[in-house]
């Protein structure tokens, strides 16, 4: 069966540390913050200039000057500090942020990410989605493994990338695969929804990949 | 040795934009989405009916709200921007050919003004290598650093704009300015990276009011003021969480 | 969603220091002058005795003060400052060929380090053009920049520590910090360009006390922090005036 | 008669204008801030760090957190701000200060200034002064005519320089020049200390210049 999204939000939620730094992409990303482990602290950046952000106020408690990057209104933590556009992707940029989970449209076997635009359709921008995935130590992908029928793990990405070997990890309703962005080493299978065989799987996915199961 | 500050004060927004505006100029326009964005003076900016505009902002605003009214009276011709989701009347301008449109990743956007206003001409980000955003730029490898060794980077440009228009939450009549929580964002470095930066400020202080450890825009970068104490703050994607049952 | 943030908070500087000091590091020490300085890092870092260090820092401290206990010991191989005038220890060592030096204009040296942190390998500026700070740079011009054109600028690369030592005048456990006054100086950028940060902080809080838009540096830079009430604060030119003479 | 120290950085305050954000050197250019005229305020940037620098404290009153450049103890103003060093070099670099007053040991008739190193002495360091002259608006110098009975206005500077064609107005003991940094026009005598003849400024002047007066 595959994962729904709270379920591959919950595995996406495995790779926070203790400690760890984050920012959190919009769609299933989000909902990562509900998933957080036991005994593990992570402060959350939203790019348009706040470290520490809370979850969504009470209604009634909104403040128009305190939003996160996908505009919602947020609450801020005793750990909270504010900061320019600038100094916060000086702080994305010089790979001070220790994870990035993110949506994507598709996905090559070498890292290669694209998640802004489709040629033909009007384009709304990537905002800080190429800052993010260049300047992030570590960049984990959450998106459904098919789109209307066609992978979306692909040899090489057929849309305009937003970074090209940037991704570390590819977390799908499949399964979960890491890619290893020097290219030395194969996108490699470490685990699989539960009855999802192998074969299904092989068959829905267009990148090559080594099984490390 | 106290600068005579309060000449910088204007009465409304119309006069702090008297004798600058003129068609085809370069304007810089502070917020994110609608958090810290100058209402009051691109209000005045739609009535003075300027024409040509090239608009340096991060988003285009909301149709019929901040730069969404300049856009209804087409008075801009050129966004440079890193997301413009919100707005039809943009899409269909847009899709007509009759708004130019330069996307930059939002951080380089952000560090493009910075460096305008730093006076640093050019910079290098590995932001946007192997993307259509690096297609045709200068490309430079530090095989000798350390950190920056082992990734190609790209060269990006500084920004300068004819005016900038900023939101800040106190000012002074020196200038000096405090942001408040995220409606910060663009509005620092648009403060620097321009010829004249007007600001609007939800409280005007006298100089000498606000804590100089506190102050976020030396007061050197903002050379008109206008206080703004009505201005409307709208909030684009109201999102809350249920109250929690109160416990008996 | 809060950060275990106690962790990061060290007993004294010895321990701070524990673990991440080795021969031939580069560090950078925040202050200018004897103004905003990590005496007691410093102090520590002269006790455990490692030698062959690289320092980032704008001056080179005095004879027998902040930096100029590292050189009395010799052990830092090579200085990159912008002024190492009131230090008769370091002339002579320098004279002798025993230290290395690196000038760098102030400004510059503040810049590559705030590139440094922000991920950007180089950038170009006019200062030193046509100076031996110039030689052998990459010299370029920006013909079609309506700011920047007319004069050449050279490129000028980020630098990165192994360890920055900050001074505050307020931290908290998440390590956000707060400076104060001139004391600021080149504290917030060394902060953001090293692998490990340790600041020493005058008055520690509990996250939540300082106001988050106040905090000039990000907890997020910060891995250790050691609280310093005590720390010497000296004044390298006491300079006054008389006090007015009283009316009657 | 030759101008005091005094009459200098009385001359050089003349520069000023009202609401200018000036940088004043060490030594001469420091007086400046004694002679600023009647009915005319300016903001002092000192660039370790502050704009609105105030006069020096009462004893007593000195705090080792309120320096200036040269590390002397200040105060602020009502107008002050604080900033960290690479938001003041960037003040100063952008272009935003519209003065700074210093001094040089030469200056070239086409604007080249020297005054940071003498080869074979110990160098102490540039400081800021290479950002100063490279950044700020306009770059005025007060200096002695002559040092050991030499020209220090020159055709050429001999001494290793600061920056190259950056002074606009050099005001010596005997006279004020300025300098046409675009190079296309030579450099001009503009005023005469009293009692100095054009014959003795000539005699004591190195560098090429037409005489304005």
């Amino acid at each position: 069966m595959a994962w729904s999204r709270e379920e591959m939000a919950a595995r996406a939620a495995k790779e926070l540390k203790d400690g760890f730094y984050v920012n959190l992409g919009i769609g299933i990303p989000t909902l990562v913050s509900n998933f957080i482990p036991e005994g593990i602290s992570v402060a959350l950046q939203s790019e348009n200039g706040m470290m520490g952000m809370g979850p969504f106020p009470y209604e009634g408690e909104e403040d128009p000057d305190l939003i996160n990057a996908g505009k919602q209104t947020v609450t801020e933590l005793p750990i909270t500090s504010y900061f320019s556009s600038a100094d916060s992707f000086a702080m994305i940029r010089g790979g001070h942020i220790d994870l990035s989970i993110l949506g994507a449209m598709q996905v090559s076997q070498n890292g290669d990410l694209a998640n802004w635009m489709i040629p033909g359709k009007m384009v709304k921008g990537m905002g800080g989605a190429m800052d993010l995935v260049a300047g992030v130590k570590k960049v984990v992908v959450v998106m459904e493994h098919e789109a209307k029928g066609e992978s979306k793990l692909l040899k090489r990405c057929t849309l305009p990338l937003t970074g090209a070997g940037v991704v570390d990890m590819v977390i799908t309703d499949l399964g979960v695969f890491e890619i290893d962005r020097s290219g030395k080493n194969p996108m490699k299978l470490i685990e699989l929804a539960p009855d999802i065989t192998e074969d299904e799987l092989r068959s829905k996915t267009e990148a090559d990949y080594v099984s490390a199961l | 040795m106290g600068s005579p500050s309060s000449r910088k004060v204007y009465k409304d927004a119309k006069s702090a934009l008297a004798g600058i505006l003129k068609d085809d100029m370069v304007i810089m326009a502070g917020g994110f989405g609608l958090c810290g964005v100058t209402e009051t003076l691109v209000e005045a900016i739609r009535e003075a009916g300027v024409k040509g505009l090239t608009v340096i902002s991060n988003n285009a605003g909301v149709d019929g709200i901040h730069l969404g009214k300049l856009l209804e009276t087409r008075q801009i011709r050129k966004m440079i921007s890193s997301y413009v989701g919100e707005n039809k009347i943009f899409a269909q301008q847009y899709l007509a050919g009759e708004l130019e449109l330069e996307f930059n990743p939002q951080g380089t956007l952000a560090e493009r003004i910075r460096a305008g206003g730093a006076g640093i001409p050019a910079f290098y980000t590995a932001t946007g290598y192997g993307t259509v955003i690096g297609e045709g730029k200068d490309v430079k490898e530090f095989p000798g650093s350390p950190r920056f060794a082992g990734r190609k980077y790209i060269m990006e440009t500084g920004l300068w704009a004819d005016v900038a228009l900023v939101h800040a939450w106190k000012g002074d009549t020196e200038g000096n300015l405090i942001y408040r929580k995220t409606a910060r964002n663009f509005n620092p470095m648009m403060a620097t990276a321009a010829t004249v930066t007007i600001a609007e400020v939800e409280h005007l202080f006298p100089a000498g009011e606000l804590e100089p450890d506190q102050i976020h825009t030396p007061g050197i970068y903002v050379k008109r003021i206008v206080h703004t104490p009505d201005a409307p703050k709208r909030i684009e994607n109201r999102t809350t969480r249920p109250h929690p049952t109160p416990s008996h």
